[in-house]
């Protein structure tokens, strides 16, 4: 793996391209995109370290986003708390409840584990949607301004709410890569990757794969809650779709169609999978067709994800 | 005191008794060879002793202390260390990384250290990377440093989970069939790499088909047959054992040219 | 009856075998040996099909095997018993044996099978139980036991005396010189160089992905560079 | 009592839809080791098939197998154009081809069907049965033969037929399964076939009292994975079991406890049970040894 | 051209009820350019599809007003679609006419938002009215656990107590259950229960009604304004008869009589809409068209394309004759229909009757 010497690169690239590509928007929508895109980065990272790096999969982890998310609709309402503090409460709740359940359920392996998670992640969705006194049912509820683009106006930073949140998830997404890029050629790296080819072999030597796992699990879940809280904050509104079965399958697809075990792949993959359904709405109805399709073929010619295949193509032609 | 003590090990598969009251001890510096008839329990033996396994009967102790069924990493802690016969490669990853892994316990990870790439995590990489590539030139793997594991060939393999096995500066290393796979000047390589890791005050539980490595370099042999001990002894009085040779050997082992048998 | 020639072979984009030529006459037994990594594997794995090929070609029996896929390669009577054994963990012994006659459904699978249990009486032992739960050497056992079942006319070997007791080597290659009374033609890969020779008629050296030396098995023996290379003498 | 036995017999019946699905799962799996999130386009294929061919004027039996035909050489479609082509791709990356699969064909139904909710005839009209006091609808019956029998089938296929050993062979170790003369290309378009197949035939079994419409896949794969995994992925004694007692759970909850969180139940008992066994009720743990 | 944004659930979870919206909306751009547009130009309708997903209606809503420059944005089909709109549309000023049925959209008035259907509350109302009139006091409800059942099911609850009826037993389904017979059972064996209301729409009231059926349940049967086309009374079977509900004049076009001061704007949307389509016409489509037609309207009184003077031109509609029903916006009414709307129908012999 290239990846340690490359990583300060990657991170850089990745700066660059946050930074720059606001000077091609044709319109304030793009910065919508671009958020959009980091948000869903961030918790689609979260999933590279999960299922790329320890081999752990999870189809609930829209659960933790929810988590996330409500906290920040809901902590404010009912405890007072100032949204940037609900936000913490989340992940902090987030990380307790991957703890408690991430004990029992990684015991299980592949598909058992991802059925276990599908039902972490729906029962999640459910108790959302079912609660609806206290969280507004599936129709949703509202989410308070976070306030730190009045804070920033203040000191002279004046951004439009678009240009604000473009800049604040982008802030979010490098951390969470730079973060994500250490694990990877740190020693608890090495053991997650370990663990993931031989479980027992990591055990002898000496690697506790239980703990390794549940740490993973409980980063992972941080990541997605960040992301959900991100985006009940910038949408002011969120409704239980956000921690739904589908959303999860979405975070999913957008890593492994990235490539799994890439970081990079991650920020690919949700962009990939972001800006899809935009560019495909001029086919109207063969939109969902087109897009199925596309999921097939990167992974018939791209089946280790879009990062991985294209930089070993491009090893190839220097 | 024995570093390593086995007493009364046993333990059943459905109704197979795969391994029955065995019992024996290894001193630091010894390499001791556990040799019989394919089946005989060899493999289990090893997994029961290294945690993979729960004995159902008697006891494994490390330096007096009662080990058993202890689960795997926390042996290592205790510097025990092990080799698969069914290659458990970590197969995504380079080489060095897989030796890197091996000394995980050096390492000392701390998840957020990990994560923030503090100086002192840094560091620790950069020794841990040093020390591998070591170990790599000490089994001839050095040129292969980056290549990811599963591109080596079988042989090149089983070296590299013995490399992976040493990083762990183990305190008894459990060798299972380290030589299978490779040729007679091959095993030779292994043979005086073993012995050299013993040299150094590391205990050895050898596990292995080739008579000659056998009986050149073990201080002491045991010999399991459907499970339970058959014989225990030194290399030359193991040989000439009739039940032994009955059991497993088949004929005497020549001399010259003689890799496993001849 | 198989003849091979600069076959060349890679994994991405790494050539491993920098063109190969071997040939195997009919009834034969040959032998290759060669250090760690030098492509053994490959050949036989490019031979049986389940390896691509870059360059060269193969013949076997006079037909053409480039364009045969894999399972066809067996009717035709090619059969290989793998490096690292490969047998189906999840089912039973005895079913592995059945597969591996998978071509067949007459009454000589149960002779055949039979011949097998009493070549490899543990496998009798253990038929209902999942092969994954065998020894190591019992599921080499197993590995060569199911590529005969397939009734080879010419018998691809990888390593097959690794793992095995030493009682059971010799075994091994008294079948192996049995298999050749009966007319069926042996490729050998032995790491066992000594042994291999032994019972073989010819050989061929192999190292870093090229032939570097062939001709009768008693003349390698002999040849100092081999003895000093392989043999560890 | 009766009470009972109408949550019996009306989780028996959706049950049975949910084994039905869950069986389809079955095949492709054992053949690869993939779950095939798209099994559930199957079953959405084999009641629209069915009712546009039905419409169109074609007697219901026909309709019907035309349209487990259609589905079956989807199945082999979606094997030969895509699934095989990624040959040697990490399963995780099969999952992603199958569920952009489900994503295609949905569009397509869209498109080539139509987004109504539609419905054809029951086999056996209307009538309710009455048992005991309780009433099960003779279609109800007749997904629960479908699913007595394609598990009965099932069994027979994987413990009594050389084929159906081959498959799990190439599922078990592709390699090794080809060194044995089995064609895994083969095997892969029999068991997308078959799958396929099994899913239509769910689909027009149950149609009559589900409903179809081109969205209903997803709903229907997700509680048939469900099943499968309750029971045991691969095995068909497993399928039909955890399909059954999903819907018994549901019925039974939706009854006596609550209607709201009768599917988190559902999945409670899930974990409970993987918890316990984690690989389901009926599954096998791989014996592979170190 | 005169740009207009739409963002409807086309495909997903609700597309029973974006697909005709979608359908019509596009079916009359085309009607009404044929027919000379709008101030003399052309219309030209940007319509998007967003599943469904409130998450994506924003982002849709953001399109069309950004990139798209439309000068007024009809959609979202559901309450949690149209709750993210909203919120776009506040900040960029842009006039907003929903297609979902919650009060809160219209409650407090939101000063770009306006909506076309009723709300859920009118329908709980109508309902209400015709049971207490046949003096029904006691109810089993069962509603469907997804947007349009939640809400329906809440609002139902906040006013029920106003006409001394009570909900003796609650129930709920998933909207892909397959079976509601537990349920039922429930609401049956319940002592009491004079009447049942299903909240729900899709195929669950369908098979709640084909289980009533199958369960031989001789107490009425309500069901809700999301039965919404003749596509019901085939799916559900015989059992359907007698079946009363909350309807629009769409559903019994044939019935109105010539004078009904919506007989000439239902009967022509039903013709042209099922000529088009080939399919029913129904309730969902009726909101869309009066959405596109009352904008349209509004912007022809304006006199000018410009958001603000639509916005105020849409809040002083008077006597817009729609679909659904006759529109009389002000400052703080951002929906204008009252309970005349609704007529309640009942289900006979197959079809749709007018109730009693
Ligand atoms: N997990 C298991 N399930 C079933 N049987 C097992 C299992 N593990 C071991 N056995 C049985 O126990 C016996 C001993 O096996 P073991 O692998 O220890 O033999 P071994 O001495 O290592 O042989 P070899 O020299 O062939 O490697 C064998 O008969 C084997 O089939
Ligand atoms: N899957 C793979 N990907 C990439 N390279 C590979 C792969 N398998 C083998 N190689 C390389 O191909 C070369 C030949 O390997 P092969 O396994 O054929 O050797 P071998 O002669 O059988 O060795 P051994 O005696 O160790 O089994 C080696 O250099 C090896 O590193
Ligand atoms: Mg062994
Ligand atoms: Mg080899």
């Amino acid at each position: 793996m290239r990846l340690s010497s490359s990583k300060h690169l990657t991170l850089l690239v990745l700066a660059a391209i946050i930074l720059i590509a606001p000077f091609g928007f044709p319109s304030n929508f793009y910065y919508r995109i671009g958020s959009l895109i980091f948000v869903n980065g961030l918790a689609v990272t979260g999933l590279v370290i999960l299922i790329g790096f320890a081999g752990q999969i999870s189809l609930g982890h829209a659960g933790f986003a929810g988590i996330g998310a409500y906290a920040c609709a809901l902590a404010p309402q009912y405890l007072g708390l100032h949204p940037a503090l609900a936000m913490l409460l989340g992940t902090a709740l987030s990380a307790a409840i991957a703890w408690l359940i991430g004990r029992p359920i990684l015991r299980l392996q592949g598909y058992y584990l991802a059925v276990a998670t599908l039902g972490f992640g729906i029962l999640v969705s459910m108790v959302l949607a079912n609660e609806a006194p206290i969280t507004g049912g599936p129709d949703g509820h509202e989410v308070p301004e976070l306030g730190l683009r009045k804070l920033l106006e203040t000191i002279g930073l004046d951004l439009s709410n678009a240009q604000f949140w473009y800049a604040f998830t982008g802030l979010f997404l490098l951390a969470g890569t730079w973060l994500a890029l250490n694990l990877h050629d740190s020693p608890s790296g090495r053991a997650l990757r370990a663990l993931h080819d031989s479980e027992i072999a990591a055990r002898t030597v000496g690697v506790d794969v239980t703990r390794y796992k549940l740490s993973a699990f409980v980063l992972s879940a941080v990541y997605a809650s960040l992301s959900g809280s991100l985006l009940a904050l910038m949408n002011k509104f969120i409704t239980p779709d956000a921690a739904g079965f589908l959303h999860s399958i979405e975070l999913v697809t957008m890593t492994v169609l990235g490539g799994a075990g890439s970081v990079p792949g991650a920020v690919a993959g949700a962009a990939l999978l972001t800006m899809l359904p935009q560019v495909l709405t001029v086919l109207q109805d063969y939109e969902h067709m087109i897009l199925g399709l596309i999921m097939m073929l990167v992974m018939i010619f791209m089946p280790s994800g879009l990062v991985p295949s294209l930089s070993r193509l491009l090893r190839g032609r220097t | 005191m024995p570093l390593l003590r086995v007493e009364g090990l046993g333990i059943d598969f459905g109704g197979l008794r795969a391994v029955d009251n065995v019992g024996f001890q290894v001193e630091p510096g010894e390499i001791v060879s556990v040799i019989g008839p394919n089946g005989a329990g060899k493999t289990t033996l090893f997994n029961m002793i290294s945690g993979a396994y729960q004995p159902a009967r008697g006891a494994v102790s490390l330096d007096g202390e009662i080990v058993t069924g202890m689960v795997p990493h926390l042996l290592a802690r205790r510097g025990l260390s092990r080799t698969f016969q069914n290659l458990q490669i970590f197969q995504k990853m380079t080489v060095l990384e897989n030796v890197m892994v091996g000394c995980h316990l050096q390492e000392r990870a701390s998840l957020l250290a990990d994560l923030f790439s503090t100086p002192a995590s840094r560091k620790r990489s950069a020794e841990t990377r040093a020390a591998a590539l070591k170990l790599l030139e000490r089994v001839g793997l050095d040129c292969a440093a980056d290549k990811e594991a599963s591109s080596l060939s079988y042989g090149a393999l089983k070296r590299l989970e013995i490399a992976r096995a040493l990083a762990l500066e183990p305190r008894i290393l459990l060798l299972d069939e380290p030589a299978a796979g490779c040729n007679a000047v091959e095993t030779e390589e292994i043979d005086h790499l073993v012995a050299d890791v013993a040299k150094s005050g590391v205990a050895i539980l050898l596990v292995e088909h080739d008579m000659k490595l056998v009986m050149r370099i073990s201080n002491h042999i045991v010999v399991l047959d459907r499970g339970e001990k058959i014989a225990e002894g030194r290399p030359g009085e193991v040989s000439r054992d009739p039940k032994v040779i009955e059991a497993y050997l088949g004929v005497q082992p020549k001399e010259a040219g003689g890799h496993a048998l001849g | 009856m198989l003849s091979v020639e600069n076959l060349r072979s890679r994994y991405g984009r790494i050539e491993v075998l920098h063109g190969v030529d071997l040939d195997v006459r009919s009834g034969e037994i040959v032998a290759v040996v060669g250090a760690n990594g030098a492509g053994k594997t490959t050949l036989l794995r490019c031979i049986s099909g389940v390896q691509p090929i870059s360059g060269g070609s193969m013949v076997f029996r006079g037909e053409p095997l480039q364009t045969v896929s894999a399972h066809r390669r067996v009717a035709l009577g090619l059969s290989q018993s793998p490096e690292g054994r490969q047998i189906f963990t999840n089912l039973t012994v005895e079913e592995n044996l059945r597969l591996g006659a998978y071509l067949f459904s007459d009454a000589r699978v149960e002779t055949d099978m039979a011949e097998a249990f009493a070549l490899f009486p543990i496998l009798k032992e253990k038929r209902n139980l999942a092969a994954g739960g065998l020894s190591g050497g019992q599921q080499q056992m197993l590995a060569i036991a199911r590529a005969l079942m397939a009734r080879p006319a010419c018998l691809l070997l990888d390593e097959p005396s690794m793992g095995l007791a030493p009682i059971l080597v010799a075994q091994i290659l008294d079948v192996v010189k049995n298999l050749k009374a009966l007319g069926i033609t042996v490729l050998l890969v032995e790491q066992n160089a000594y042994a291999a020779l032994q019972v073989a008629d010819r050989g061929y050296v192999m190292e870093t992905g090229r032939i570097t030396m062939s001709g009768p098995a008693e003349q390698l023996i002999a040849d100092e560079r081999i003895r000093a290379a392989y043999l560890g003498v | 009592m009766t009470e009972l036995l109408q949550y019996v017999l009306s989780g028996l019946t959706v049950g049975a839809v949910y084994a039905l699905v869950a069986l389809g799962f079955t095949i492709i799996y054992n053949a690869s080791n993939v779950v095939n999130f798209a099994q559930g386009e199957f079953v959405m294929l084999g009641g629209m098939i069915t009712f546009f061919a039905w419409q169109a004027g074609l007697p219901l039996p026909l309709a019907a197998a035309l349209a487990i035909l259609a589905a079956a050489a989807v199945g082999v479609a979606l094997n030969k154009l895509a699934v095989e082509r990624a040959r040697g791709a990490p399963v995780v990356s099969l999952i992603i081809i199958t569920i952009g699969a489900s994503i295609f064909l949905r569009g397509g139904a869209q498109l080539v069907f139509d987004k109504q909710l539609h419905r054809f005839p029951a086999f056996s009209g209307d009538e309710p049965l009455v048992i005991g006091g309780a009433t099960i609808l003779p279609q109800g019956l007749w997904v629960v033969a479908g699913a007595a029998t394609v598990f009965a089938l099932l069994y027979l296929f994987f413990t009594r037929t050389l084929t159906g050993k081959a498959i799990l062979a190439t599922a078990n170790n592709r390699v090794a399964a080809r060194l044995v003369g089995i064609n895994t290309d083969y095997m892969m378009t029999l068991s997308f076939a078959l799958s396929a197949a099994i899913g239509a035939l769910a689909g027009v079994l149950m149609t009559p009292i589900t409903l179809t419409s081109y969205d209903l896949g997803v709903a229907y794969a997700l509680k048939g994975f469900a099943a499968a995994m309750l029971g045991g992925m691969g095995v068909p004694a497993g399928a039909l079991v955890g399909g059954l007692m999903l819907g018994l759970i549901e019925a039974i909850t939706a009854g006596y406890v609550s209607s709201v969180y009768k599917d988190a139940v559902a999945f409670i008992v899930i974990l409970a049970v993987l918890f316990a066994m984690p690989q389901g009720l009926f599954g096998r743990k791989s014996t592979d040894r170190v | 051209d005169i740009k207009i944004g739409a963002t409807v659930s086309e495909t997903g979870p609700a597309s029973s009820l974006g697909d005709p919206e979608a359908k019509t909306l596009r079916m009359l751009v085309e009607e009404i350019n044929a027919a000379g547009g709008v101030l003399g130009e052309k219309i030209e309708l940007v319509a998007y599809d967003d599943a469904g997903d409130p998450n994506k209606a924003r982002t849709f809503a953001t399109r069309l007003i950004e990139d798209d420059e439309v000068v007024a944005i009809i959609g979202g089909s559901t309450t949690g679609t149209t709750m993210s709109i909203m919120q776009v549309v506040a900040d960029a000023e842009i006039p907003f006419i929903s297609l979902a049925g919650a009060i809160e959209i219209v409650d407090p008035v939101q000063q770009w938002t306006f909506k076309t259907p009723h709300t859920d509350r009118m329908a709980c109302a109508k309902i209400f009215e015709n049971m207490k009139a046949a003096g029904v006091t006691k109810i089993g409800m069962i509603s469907g656990s997804d947007g349009f059942g939640a809400s329906m099911h809440k609002q139902c609850l906040q006013i029920i107590g106003d006409y001394g009826i009570e909900v003796l037993i609650d129930e709920t389904y998933g909207p892909n259950d397959a079976d509601m017979t537990p349920q039922l059972t429930n609401i049956r064996g319940k002592e009491g229960v004079q009447a049942i209301l299903n909240a729900g729409f899709g195929q669950g009231p369908a098979i709640v009604t084909r289980n009533y059926g199958q369960l031989g349940i001789k107490t009425p049967l309500y069901q809700s304004h999301g039965v919404a086309s003749k596509a019901f009374i085939e799916l559900a079977g015989p059992a359907s008869n007698g079946v009363k509900l909350p309807g629009t004049a769409i559903l019994v076009a044939n019935l109105l009589k010539q004078d009904d001061p919506q007989y000439a704007v239902v009967s022509a949307y039903k013709k042209a809409y099922e000529e088009k389509t080939g399919s029913p016409a129904s309730t969902f489509g009726g909101y869309a068209h009066d959405a596109l037609r009352l904008l349209v309207d509004s912007i022809g009184r304006a006199g000018k394309a410009e958001p603000a003077a639509i916005r105020d031109a849409i809040e002083q509609t008077k006597g817009f004759v729609g679909v659904t029903g006759v529109v009389n916006m002000s400052a703080t009414d951002h929906l204008g229909l009252d309970l005349t709307a609704f007529r309640m129908l009942e289900i006979k012999d197959g079809d749709w009757a007018l109730a009693q």
